[in-house]
C-alpha cells in the first residue's frame, strides 16, 4: 500500500472542493486555523480565511445554518467532531435539512461529515455508527466510503449533490488505510451504487464502511480454506443499490450483511429484508447477519473487539452460512 | 394595495415615518381581516388541521415585516405572523391556498397552514420545532457575507416567549453574535406558551435581559403600541443594517386567541386581559392613526372594505383550485434527479 | 363497541400510577391544569399538584431531568407534545437514559409517552413514526399499545419497568378506537410478547400500533374473498417478539410486515429479516413489506391517505403475496 | 487523608474557612500529582484512548468539592475536575481503575477515564455530550423535592466556556431557574474550548451576563485565587442551600495543558500564558497558604509525599487488577431481567 490516507483524501477532497468552487465553505469546531480534531481540514484555513470557519459547540445552530447558507446557493460542508454529537444537531438534521425540498421546491445541499465508528478505548460516545438512523429519514443521502479513493471521490460527489448529504467517515481507517494514489484510475462510481470488490461464488457478504476490510479479510481466511467468498461495498446506504447485491446473490445464493451498528434494524435487516423480499428464489440457505453487540459500544479494547465483528467473528459467520 | 409593494431599498429609505406607520397598519388590516375569515372558515369545517392566528400582535408582527424588503432582506415568519409576512410581501394566495389545500400553494398541499414559505424570495418555511429557525436566517445571512452581497441586508426571526427556551434559540443567538449578523430576532411575549404562562416558562424579569448574555443591544417595546412598537423595530433594524450585528427586541403583548382556533383559551386570567398588555393592538393603532389624523375614518372604512374584498377573492381563488392528486403529484423528495427514491 | 376510548386509557393509567407509587410525577408542556395538548393528563394537576408539572419548551432539559430524578429513586413519566418533538431530545434519551444502567450499574426508569402517527392534516412535523430511529438504540425498550387494554396496561408496565421505556401512543386511535372496559378480563400480557389479534392460516400479517386496525380490516375484506389472514399485533417492538411471529408464519408460510412508518429499514425490516434468518424453511412465498411511502408525512389528506398504508393497499398487498 | 473524609453537613457547618482552605489545597495537591501521574503513563503508552486533565483549575474544581458532602450533595463533575471529585470524596481508585482499565472500576471497563461516577453517592457518570449533565443535576434536585428531602442539599454542575454554547446547557439553566432548584453551575472559563478561543464562542463582555438572562445571581471569579475562588463558591453554595435558587459563578483561569493529553496546545498564545489569567493557582495557592502561616513548607511537603504515595499505590493496584474478560461480563444493558437483549 502506499502513503495516501483515508484521512489525507478527506482533505484533498475539502482543498479541492474549496479552490474550485466558491460556494463551499467549511464550518465546525476548531475547523480553522488547528485543522480539525483529526486534521482533515489541516491548512485550509490559511488558504480560505473566509471559507473555513470555527463554530461554537452547537451542533443545531451548525446545522441550521447551513441549511440557511444552502438556501441561498452555497455548498456548506459541516464537520462534526465526532458522529455522535450529530445527536444534538439530529432535529435539524431530519426535520429541517431533509424536509426542505420536499416542502418548499428549494433544495438544501449541504454536505456533513461524521467522524464514525470504533476504535480501541474510545467507549460510548466517541464510537458510534449512525448511518441507519439517518437512512430512514426521507430526503437525505448516506454515504459509507470505505477505501482511500471513495473517500475522495464520493466527498467531491456530496458537495456537487442538490440533496443534504450525510457522509460517514470511519475513523478507524483515517492513519490505517493507505494507497498509491487519491484516484484509483477507475472512473468513481456514481452516488448509490455499490461495488464488488471481491468475486466469488459460494457465498456473498455485503459490508460497508470498516466491516469492508474485515469482510476482505475473512474472505482471504476462507479461501484457504477453499471457498470463494464474493463481497460487496454498498458504498452508499441510501440510496441503497438492491439490484448489485442482488445479482451478487444470484451467483453464489447465499448472503451475510454484516455492519459495525448495533443489531436492531440498520443496514443489515434493509439488506436482508430487500433480498429476500425481491430474490427470494435465488436464496440456498437462509440469509444472516452479523453485527455489534446491542449494548453502547464498550470502552476497554477487550470488550470492545468482541463488541463488534471481526475477521474472526465474521469468518465463522461465513462458515455457518455455508453450513446452512 | 399598492402601497405594500414597494419593495426596493431606495424606497425605504426615502419613506417618511407617516407613510411607513400607514403601510404598517394597512397589513394589520388585512391580516386581521384574512386570519378572521381563517378562523371562520376552521369552525364551518372548511380547513383540515389547525388554524394559527396572531390577534393582539399585528402590530409587532406587521412592523417587522415594514421594515424589511422582499427580495432583498429575509423574514422567518412563526404562527402568528400574517401581519408580518402581509407587510413584508407575501402574496396572500400563499395562505389561503396553503389552509385550503389548493395544489397551487407553495408546498402543492404537501404542508399547509403557517408551514409555507417563499426560500427564494427571502422568506423561508417554518419548521414546527420551535426556536430552530433562527439559525436559518442566520445561515442566510452568514452566505450573504461569503458572497460578498450582506451589504445593507437584514435577516429577521420571530419568536415567542416559549421559544425562548429552546437550545436551538440559544444555540443560534450565539452563534449569530459571535458572527456579528445583521440578525434581527423579534421576541412576542405574549405572556402564553400554548396554556403556559411565563412563570413557568422562565425567571428573569424580563426575556430582554437575555440579550446582555449574548453580548447583543436589547430592546422591549409595548407591543401593544403600533408607533412604539413600529419606532423600535424599525431602530433595531436599521442598527442591524448598518453593522450593528444581531438584535433582540422583546415586544410584550397578549395573546388575544387561543392558541390554536380548537382553543379557547380559558385558562387566560380575566385579570390579564384587562390589564394593559390585554389591549388591542388594532384598536390601539386605529386611534393612533385617527387621531393624529394619518388616516381619516373613510379612508379605513375604505381599507377594511377593500382587505375584505381581496380575502374574499383569495379564498374564493384557492376554493375553486384543486386539491393535490396522489396521482399526479410527482412524490419527489430528492432534488437530485439521479437518486431514486426508495419505494 | 363502548365509551372507553385509548385516550381516556392512558389517562387512567397515569391516575392510577399517580395515586399507587409515590415515586410517579408527570413532567410535560402543558400538562398540569391544563390538561395536556390531547388531555392525557386532565384533572391530575388538581388531585396530585405536586407531581405533575408543566415544563418549559425545553425537549432536552426534559429529559435529563426526567434521568436525574430516576437516579434518586423517582418514576418519572415524560410527555412529549408530539413525538416528533422528542428529535430535540433524541440526546438525552439514546446517550443519557440508553446507557446508563450499562455504564453506571444504576437503573434510569423513565418512561416517555411519544404521541405518534399520522391523522389528516397533521403534516411533516405532527405525523411521525420514530419507534425503529429509538429501537436502534441499546438500552431501550419501544412500546406500540394497539388497543385499549394495552394502552393502559403497558403503560402501567413501563413504570414499573426498571429501564427507559418510550411509549409510542397513536393520535389517530385516540378518540377513535373505544372499548368496553379498561382491562380486557385476561391477563395483560407481559412487556415484549406479540399477540395473534386474529387467526388465520393462508398468510400471516405482522403490524402495530394503529396499523394493526388497518390489517384486521384488511384481513375482513380478505374473509370475503375466502382467504384466512392471521393478524400479529407487536404490541412491543424492542424487545421483539420473534417467536411468536414465527410460529404464525409456521402456520401461514406467508408474511407480510405493515408499518406506518418510513420505509428504510425500521421494523418491517427487522421483522422480514429475522423471520427470514431464524424461520426461512417455514416461508412458502417471499415475506413482503408495506410501509408509507419514503416522503415526509404530507399535509393535505388527499395525500395522506396515500402516504400510509390502508386497508385497500394492506388487502392488496396480501393478495398478491397470495399469489407469490 | 483524614481531612478529605468528613462528609457529613454538620461537620462542614462547624468547619473554620482555615480549615476549609487547607482541606480545598489538599484536595488540589492530590489531583495535581494523580494527573500528572495520569499524563505520564498515558505518554508512556499504558492508558488507551484520552487522558483529560485539569492543571490550573484546580483551585476552581476543589472549591466546588469541598463545599459539598459526599453521600448528601450532588456533584456533576467535567473532564477537569480531578480536583473537584478528590474534594468532594470520590475514591481515588474510582480514577487509576478507569483509565487504567481494570474491571474493577465503576463502570467495570464499559466506559473509562472521566466518564466515571457514582450516581447513588451523588455523583452522576458524565456523558460526552457537553451541558447536557445539568439538567440530570437539576432532576436530581427535583426528585428530592418531590421526596421532601431537599433541605440544605445542593447540587453542583461543572460546565466550561464552550459549553455554554450548546443548547443543553441553556434549556438546563432556564428549567432550574423556573424550578428555583439549589443548582450552582460553575462555569470554568480557561480561554479555550479545544482550540477554540473565546471570541469564537461567545460575544458578552463575560459569561456572567448570562446569568441575568435566567434570573440567577451571578459571580465572577478570578480562578487562578484559590481563596478568591473558594470565598465565592462557597457563598453561591450557601445561597442555593439557603433556597437562593440556582447560581451561576464564572471563575477565570487558562488551561495550562492541551486539550488532552494528545494535544501540545500550541495555539494558546504565549502573551496569555503570561498573563495574569495564565498564573498556575497551585503556586498561587501555595503562597497564599505558607505566607498566612496556614501550612508549613514541611506540612505541604509531607502532603505531596503522601499524595504520591496515595497515586502510586493506587495505580498499582489499577494495574494488578484484571482487565475486564468479555466471557465474563455478561453484556447486560438492561436493568430488568425480563427484558432480552436483540442478539
Ligand atoms: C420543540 C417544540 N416543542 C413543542 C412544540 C409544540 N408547540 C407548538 S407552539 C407551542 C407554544 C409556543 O409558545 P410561544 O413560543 O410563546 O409562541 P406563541 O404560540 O405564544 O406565539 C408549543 C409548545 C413545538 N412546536 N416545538
Ligand atoms: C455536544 C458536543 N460537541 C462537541 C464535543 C467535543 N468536545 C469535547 S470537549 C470540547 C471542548 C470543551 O470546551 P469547554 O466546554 O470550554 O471545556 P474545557 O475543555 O475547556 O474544559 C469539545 C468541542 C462534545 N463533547 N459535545
Ligand atoms: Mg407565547
Ligand atoms: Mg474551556
Amino acid at each position: 500500500m502506499g502513503e495516501i490516507t483515508y484521512i489525507d483524501a478527506i482533505r484533498e477532497a475539502q482543498h479541492e472542493l474549496l479552490s474550485s468552487d466558491e460556494r463551499v465553505f467549511i464550518y465546525g469546531q476548531d475547523v480553522g486555523d488547528f485543522g480539525g480534531a483529526f486534521k482533515a481540514t489541516q491548512g485550509l484555513k490559511k488558504l480560505f480565511p473566509d471559507r473555513v470557519l470555527d463554530s461554537p459547540i452547537s451542533e443545531d445552530a451548525m446545522i441550521g445554518l447551513a441549511v440557511g447558507a444552502a438556501l441561498e446557493g452555497m455548498r456548506p460542508i459541516i464537520e462534526m467532531q465526532f458522529a455522535d454529537f450529530s445527536s444534538v444537531g439530529f432535529n435539524q438534521i431530519v426535520n429541517q435539512a431533509a424536509t426542505q425540498f420536499y416542502r418548499t421546491g428549494v433544495p438544501s445541499p449541504i454536505t456533513v461529515r461524521l467522524p464514525s465508528g470504533g476504535t480501541p478505548g474510545s467507549g460510548p460516545f466517541h464510537s458510534q455508527m449512525m448511518e441507519s438512523v439517518y437512512a430512514y429519514y426521507p430526503g437525505l443521502v448516506i454515504l459509507t466510503p470505505a477505501t482511500v479513493a471513495d473517500a475522495y471521490s464520493m466527498l467531491i460527489e456530496s458537495v456537487a449533490l442538490d440533496d443534504p448529504v450525510l457522509y460517514f467517515e470511519h475513523k478507524f481507517l483515517y492513519r490505517w488505510l493507505k494507497a498509491d494514489q487519491l484516484k484509483d484510475g477507475k472512473d468513481p462510481l456514481p452516488i448509490g451504487h455499490a461495488r464488488v470488490v471481491r468475486a466469488g461464488k459460494h457465498a456473498t457478504v455485503v459490508a460497508y464502511s470498516a466491516m469492508v476490510h474485515e469482510a476482505l479479510r475473512a474472505a482471504d481466511l476462507l479461501a484457504s480454506e477453499g471457498w470463494e467468498i464474493e463481497v460487496v461495498d454498498l458504498r452508499s446506504v441510501k440510496p441503497l443499490d438492491t439490484d448489485t447485491v442482488i445479482a451478487s446473490v444470484a451467483r453464489t445464493g447465499r448472503l451475510l450483511a454484516v455492519g459495525e451498528a448495533f443489531p436492531w434494524g440498520g443496514v443489515t435487516a434493509e439488506v436482508v429484508s430487500r433480498v429476500t423480499s425481491d430474490g427470494f428464489h435465488l436464496l440456498d440457505a437462509p440469509p444472516q447477519r452479523l453485527n455489534s453487540r446491542d449494548t453502547p459500544v464498550p470502552y476497554h479494547p477487550n470488550l470492545w473487539e468482541a463488541h463488534r465483528p471481526t475477521l474472526e467473528s465474521i469468518a465463522a459467520a461465513i462458515r455457518n452460512l455455508l453450513q446452512l | 394595495m399598492p402601497e405594500l409593494e414597494r419593495d426596493s431599498k431606495a424606497a425605504k429609505v426615502a419613506e417618511t415615518w407617516e407613510s411607513q406607520l400607514r403601510r404598517t397598519f394597512r397589513a394589520m388590516v388585512v391580516a386581521r381581516t384574512l386570519e378572521s375569515k381563517l378562523a371562520s372558515l376552521y369552525k364551518a369545517g372548511k380547513i383540515v388541521g389547525g388554524v394559527y392566528i396572531g390577534p393582539g400582535q399585528e402590530a409587532i408582527s406587521a412592523s417587522i415585516g415594514s421594515c424589511l424588503s422582499w427580495d432583498h432582506d429575509i423574514f422567518s415568519a412563526l404562527i402568528r405572523d400574517q401581519a408580518g409576512r402581509t407587510a413584508f410581501g407575501e402574496p396572500m394566495l400563499d395562505a389561503t391556498r396553503s389552509y385550503l389545500g389548493s395544489v397551487k400553494g407553495p408546498s402543492r398541499g404537501r404542508d399547509g397552514n403557517i408551514h409555507r414559505g417563499r426560500p427564494n424570495n427571502g422568506l423561508p418555511a417554518m419548521i414546527s420545532h420551535l426556536g430552530a429557525m433562527v439559525s436559518v436566517v442566520a445561515g442566510m445571512l452568514l452566505a450573504r457575507r461569503i458572497k460578498g452581497c450582506l451589504d445593507g441586508v437584514v435577516g429577521a426571526a420571530s419568536v415567542g416567549d416559549g421559544a425562548s427556551s429552546t437550545g436551538s434559540f440559544h444555540e443560534a443567538m450565539n452563534t449569530a453574535a459571535v458572527e456579528n449578523l445583521p440578525l434581527v430576532v423579534v421576541l412576542t411575549n405574549n405572556q402564553f406558551a400554548y396554556s403556559t404562562p411565563n412563570d413557568r416558562q422562565f425567571a428573569c424579569k424580563s426575556l430582554v435581559d437575555r440579550a446582555v448574555g449574548y453580548g447583543v443591544p436589547g430592546y422591549e417595546v409595548d407591543g401593544t403600541d403600533l408607533s412604539a412598537t413600529l419606532r423600535v423595530i424599525s431602530k433595531a433594524v436599521s442598527n442591524a443594517r448598518e453593522g450593528g450585528g444581531p438584535q433582540l427586541v422583546v415586544a410584550n403583548a397578549l395573546r388575544l386567541s387561543g392558541h390554536g382556533e380548537h382553543d379557547d383559551a380559558s385558562y387566560v386570567p380575566e385579570k390579564l386581559r384587562n390589564s394593559p398588555v390585554g389591549r388591542d393592538c388594532m384598536e390601539v393603532a386605529e386611534q393612533q392613526l385617527l387621531s393624529t389624523g394619518l388616516i381619516t375614518d373613510a379612508e379605513l372604512l375604505e381599507w377594511k372594505k377593500e382587505a375584505a374584498e381581496e380575502v374574499q377573492a383569495a379564498v374564493a381563488q384557492a376554493q375553486k383550485e384543486p386539491a393535490p392528486d396522489p396521482f399526479a403529484d410527482d412524490w419527489a423528495v430528492y432534488a437530485s434527479t439521479e437518486i431514486a427514491p426508495v419505494s
